[in-house]
């Protein structure tokens, strides 16, 4: 059993404006200095077995082609504890 | 993890173990009942079948009494195909055309949790619709708050309007009305009740019973979880012997896609005619799917719990038989068909499961690991529950209320005072225009709206080819119907029956969700009784039935109820909607027309409500001969084609009235205070039965002579002026009360993304 | 004009695939059914992508659709010319499947926006705009909650520069979409992408104006001289 | 400057159809052995100088509130290197 996380982040150049609207609510409701916010997504998988080369690279294909859009989204994968 | 599971042998053999039935809400008397009905104690999976079958959620137990009153009274008419009782009423529109509506709640999910609540009670009304055979065709929302500066609802509201939308844009059905209302009354209390409309050919009606012996029980569409299990979670913990269950959500969280490919689906598989019956899961799951379906059939049904498909392996057999998961559906199919059934549902990914089939035993049998664990007379469960005669009694501060009328209050007496009194409640939340919130729901979808918000009535287009279509308006003014609960139930359906009739379109049936306090206070029973005889002898002489409806409790905060708030929906039916009216002034020189009488009533009125936070007095006197003497004008002068526009005047009075329908095209009037008549009053009573039309110089006469055939004063008070003209009133006291456009749209515009935006 | 075959595609959750049928048939031509599990066009010639939530638009707009069986040979006829359009999540769609460039993202006001929107239409060069005169101001329905077009400004420079911004938005920007763009085309002009939905505005009874009817009969103007 | 990732992650119990939706995209495309997906939301936040025990406070408070819904949704904070 292997968990894996896929962090998608919108591309820096790419205007957030939920993290905008996160931004200044968080201003409003008394957390100082906050000076910029950004969201992204992430996708915990379970998989059965481990995560071996191959699956590995099938992941990182479906990472930058199904589970983020490369015009406007970054990905990384990262292996965690299950 | 071990666990024992409560078998039948078990109850039979163990008569003296103690059962958690108080916790489960079951009163001594009830659970007495049970064992007198199985002549034993129940199992757990049954005390939890019967605990929630027999909840007033479920069972109607304080209501039915008064309810009958809806049978009792219904008006000969041979519109109604199915009545009362089924899941939703049916109602004959012609050419073959029938159609389908119902109005329920979701008020307490919606207030812990805005988005989900909203979007689940949206998917559960339409579940309704689909499960009577019709494909579901708009939906309406009718929701009331708290105040609208209140931090708590500047919680709940945008979480309910996304939720509303997000589950309803996703579906593809189009949201052609609703209400919004607030008032402190509901300040811990939001009401969320969803409408939705379904259209079908006559030979499509399906009901929910299961015929057959033989026949196959196939529950299909989402996996079974631990939604909505919140009471039995006491039964898993005690059969459980060591370590818990897994936890149960607080909250059901929709799946507006599921729920869409469960539309397709279901419509493929009834129009293939491989279904026998159906039935929708809601509220109580499984346990009232299958108890419903085999007391509407042939009496018995065999079912074969482990062959639910569970999306939480660890749920017990109770929690399987209550869970309240969305996106469910149960059919009846023969076992010639149910190959090609389960061929249609893998096409549109629904999981299909076989759980059971039909027999003629009278009992309903569930099995889970090869033992019986319920084994009952399934119409004890779904029908034969307790009913309760619950006290009532006219409020003791029902009198001083009444007796408080606004006469006292302090009124405009110049045309600049009536200025500021028209552009202050045109920003008021309660008149405001509620486009912050319609924006956010798409009325297009399907291709076949033709009015949507802001008009009086949604109405849709049933048949492309005859353009033979509906229109449905619902609405209630909680005021007026705690001012006197039995005129304001008659009030809400009068005023629902007006915005109808004003689009055109001929009322009727009528549908109603009754949000009220706490049954256990007399003073809301009262409220409630009061209300549904007022509906009922209301429907009956104005000669529309009521098909179906829902009843919601314990809407308070603490031991303050809300105001009775008794909502009717009101379906009409336009033989041509190319023929429909809409409500805004549009050609220069037509000439304003008023219709009907205006009283000095403003007890209750939005006026009191916004200038003097005063509820007072006696709501404006209800006449139903006149209420369907002015729908009969406005109908047939529709049909005619001699009126530009129609608006039925009711919140706000003629005032707001004119505002909105200049504000429609952005064409403005000049409107006159009749001479001798008092202007505040012309401008800002409530008096029911009249609207406001236009008309062309050369079809005045035609209108007048109509209105006077049906005994409907007519008054000629002003004319439309060019697109982007002013609207002027004259004969305001000293002067004329000169209102730009600009100005009452960023007054009517401006408040609610001011609150929410 | 007609025998002029449109396919309609329709995934799971698609929602105006039957409007996009009617408005095929009031333009005069012949509207197919096309099924998200079929890698087959039928022969058609033209598609449109309907607008909707497919796979109820979980993951990304358009994201999931875009691997489904029917994409295949559709991305193969349209680098062949066959017209195509993509309307709201059909934009989406052909934005993710790279027929179209750029994305859209969340509206920057963050709600789904339902109104009448103003357009121009900027380029007539496409083969569903050929019918319109350029600089026509038409009004149609907008509605979607992911609608804001973006790529970089490279991207936006060359669109501008080679006319394939097909249609903007005037008054008010719904979506916060970069440049005011409300649709684009391909280099050939074949594929088009519009977030507003034209297909809702083809009866006089039903939508806000009939500018929509436009698109359809383009394509069958276009077909017939073909 | 400091760099907080709150993490927010629907609970176990609720369920997730856009990770279910997922689930099966993958499966179809070609990766092996998915036993389940669960999609979540990030947020990551800039903070003028450092987190201390005041603003981790304020953070908790405000992330249990207003980044997610914790009728629905657990979180955590974690601090990465800016
Ligand atoms: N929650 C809502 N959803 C959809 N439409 C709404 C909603 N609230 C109000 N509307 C629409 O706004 C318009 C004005 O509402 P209202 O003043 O209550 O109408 P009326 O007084 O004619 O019953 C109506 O078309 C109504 O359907
Ligand atoms: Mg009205």
């Amino acid at each position: 059993m292997a968990r894996v996380v896929v962090d998608v982040m919108l591309k820096p150049e790419i205007l957030d404006p939920q993290g905008k609207a996160v931004e200044g609510a968080l201003g409003r409701l008394g957390l100082a200095g906050v000076a910029g916010v950004r969201q992204g997504k992430t996708f915990t998988l379970e998989l059965d077995g481990e995560l071996d080369e191959s699956r590995l690279a099938t992941l990182h294909e479906l990472a930058g082609s199904l589970l983020s859009n490369p015009v406007i989204e970054d990905y990384a994968i990262r292996e965690v504890t299950a | 993890m071990t666990r024992h599971t409560d078998t039948v042998t078990d109850a039979s053999t163990t008569p003296e173990v103690e059962q958690p039935y108080a916790e489960l809400g079951l009163k001594p008397d009830e659970y007495q009942r049970i064992r007198d009905i199985l002549e034993r104690r129940p199992t757990s999976a049954e005390l939890a079948m019967y605990s929630v079958m027999w909840s007033e959620h479920c069972s109607y137990k304080s209501s039915k009494v008064h309810l009958r009153q809806f049978g009792d009274k219904t008006p000969d008419t041979d519109a109604l195909l199915v009545g009362i009782g089924e899941n939703a009423g049916v109602v004959d529109i012609g050419d073959g055309w029938a159609v389908t509506f119902k109005v329920e709640s979701h008020n307490h999910p919606s207030y812990v949790e805005p988005y989900q609540g909203a979007a689940t009670g949206i998917g559960g009304i339409v579940r309704d619709i689909l499960s009577m055979g019709a494909r579901p065709v708009a939906v309406m929302d009718p929701l009331r708050f708290g105040a609208a500066d209140h931090p708590d609802t500047h919680r709940v509201l945008p979480g309910v309007v996304a939720g509303i939308g997000g589950y309803g844009n996703c579906l593809g059905l189009p949201n052609v009305g609703g209400e919004i209302v607030f008032d402190p009354s509901y300040q811990g209390n939001p009401l969320v009740n969803a409408l939705c409309v379904g259209t079908m050919r006559h030979e499509d009606i399906h009901l929910a019973s299961a015929k057959g012996v033989g026949n196959l029980v196939v529950l299909y569409g989402a996996k079974t979880g631990g939604d909505g299990i919140g009471g039995v979670s006491v039964l898993a913990s005690e059969t459980f012997e060591d370590g818990g269950p897994a936890k149960r959500p607080a909250v059901q969280v929709g799946d507006p896609f599921m729920e869409k490919l469960l539309i397709e689906c279901t419509l493929e598989v009834l129009h293939a005619g491989l279904v026998e019956g159906i039935q929708d899961l809601g509220g109580a799951g499984i346990s009232c799917a299958t108890s419903e379906l085999a007391s509407n059939g042939e009496g018995g049904m065999h079912v074969v719990l482990d062959r639910v498909p569970l999306r939480d392996r660890t749920l017990t057999p109770e929690e399987i038989l209550m869970s309240e998961s969305q996106e469910r559906m149960c059919a009846v199919v023969r076992p010639d068909r149910i190959d090609a059934f389960l061929a249609i549902c893998a096409r549109w990914d629904v999981d299909a499961a076989v759980i059971g089939e039909v027999t003629d035993t009278g009992r309903l049998v569930i099995e889970w690991h090869g033992e019986t664990i319920v084994d009952v007379p399934p119409r004890t469960v779904a029908h034969d529950g307790p009913v309760y005669e619950r006290p009532y009694a006219r409020p003791a501060w029902q009198d001083e209320l009444q007796a408080d009328a606004p006469e006292h209050l302090a009124r405009p007496t110049s045309a600049g005072a009536v200025r500021d009194t028209v552009l202050r409640l045109v920003a008021s939340p309660n008149l405001a225009s509620k486009t912050w919130v319609t924006s956010q729901y798409d009325r297009y979808v399907l291709g076949n709206t033709v009015l949507a918000q802001p008009e009086d009535a949604g109405v849709i287009r049933v048949d492309e080819e005859s353009g033979r279509g509906v229109a449905i308006s619902t609405d209630c003014n909680g005021r007026f119907a705690k001012l006197d609960p039995y005129a304001g139930a008659q009030l809400a359906l009068a005023e629902a029956y007006r915005n109808v009739a004003a689009t055109g379109a001929r009322p009727l049936a009528v549908t109603n969700c009754l949000n009220f306090g706490s049954p256990e206070d007399p003073d809301v029973m009262w409220q409630f009784a009061e209300a549904v005889r007022g509906l009922a002898d209301a429907c009956l002489e104005l000669g529309t039935p009521v098909t179906g409806g829902n009843v919601s409790f314990y809407n308070q905060t603490g031991d303050v109820a809300i105001h009775p708030t008794p909502v009717v929906g009101v379906l009409g039916v336009v033989d041509d909607v190319a023929r429909r009216t809409p409500m805004g002034f549009r050609h220069d020189g037509d000439l304003v027309v008023a219709l009907g009488e205006t009283r000095d009533e403003l007890a209750g009125s939005e006026w009191a409500h916004v200038v003097h936070d005063h509820l007072g007095g006696l709501p404006p006197s209800v006449d139903l001969g006149a209420e369907r003497a002015l729908a009969e004008v406005l109908t047939a002068a529709s049909r005619d084609g001699i009126v530009t526009a129609a608006h039925d005047l009711s919140d706000g009075g003629l005032a707001q009235g004119l505002v909105e329908m200049a504000l429609r095209n952005g064409v403005g009037a000049e409107v006159g205070v009749p001479p001798g008549a008092d202007p505040f009053v012309t401008l800002f009573s409530e008096s029911t039965a009249r609207a406001v039309v236009t008309v062309s110089q050369e079809r005045l006469g035609a209108v007048l002579a109509l209105a006077a055939h049906h005994g409907v004063p007519a008054t000629v008070v002003g004319a439309v002026g060019e697109a982007g003209s002013d609207l002027v009133l004259t004969g305001v006291y000293d002067g004329d009360v000169v209102l730009p456009l600009a100005q009452l749209r960023e007054a009517a515009e401006a408040t609610l993304p001011a609150l929410f935006g | 004009m007609s025998g002029m075959r449109v396919g309609v595609i329709t995934f799971p959750g698609s929602l105006d695939d039957r409007d996009a049928a009617r408005a095929v048939r009031v333009a005069g031509g012949d509207p197919v059914a096309l099924w998200h599990a079929e890698a087959d066009l039928h022969a058609v010639d033209a598609v449109v992508i309907p607008g909707g939530f497919s796979y109820g638009d979980y993951l990304r707009c358009g994201a999931i659709a875009r691997f489904a069986p029917v994409m295949e040979p559709l991305v193969a006829a349209a680098e062949g010319g066959l017209p195509v359009l993509g309307i709201c999540n059909g934009f989406q769609i052909l934005c993710e499947t790279h027929l179209l460039p750029g994305a859209l993202v969340r509206n920057d006001h963050l709600h789904f926006i339902c109104r009448d929107q103003r357009l121009r239409i900027e380029s007539t060069d496409t083969a569903w705009t050929s019918s319109y005169d350029r600089g026509q101001e038409i009004v149609v329905p907008l509605k979607n909650g992911e609608g804001g077009y973006v790529a970089d400004e490279a991207t936006l420079d060359r669109l501008e520069g080679e006319g394939r911004v097909v249609a903007r938005y005037l008054e008010v920007n719904p979506n916060g979409s970069r440049r005011d763009i409300a649709g684009i085309a391909n280099a050939r002009g074949n594929v088009v992408g519009l977030m507003p939905h034209p297909e809702h505005a083809v009866e006089e009874l039903t939508g806000p104006t009939t500018d929509g009817l436009g698109f359809f009969t383009s394509i069958l103007k276009g077909l017939v001289e073909a």
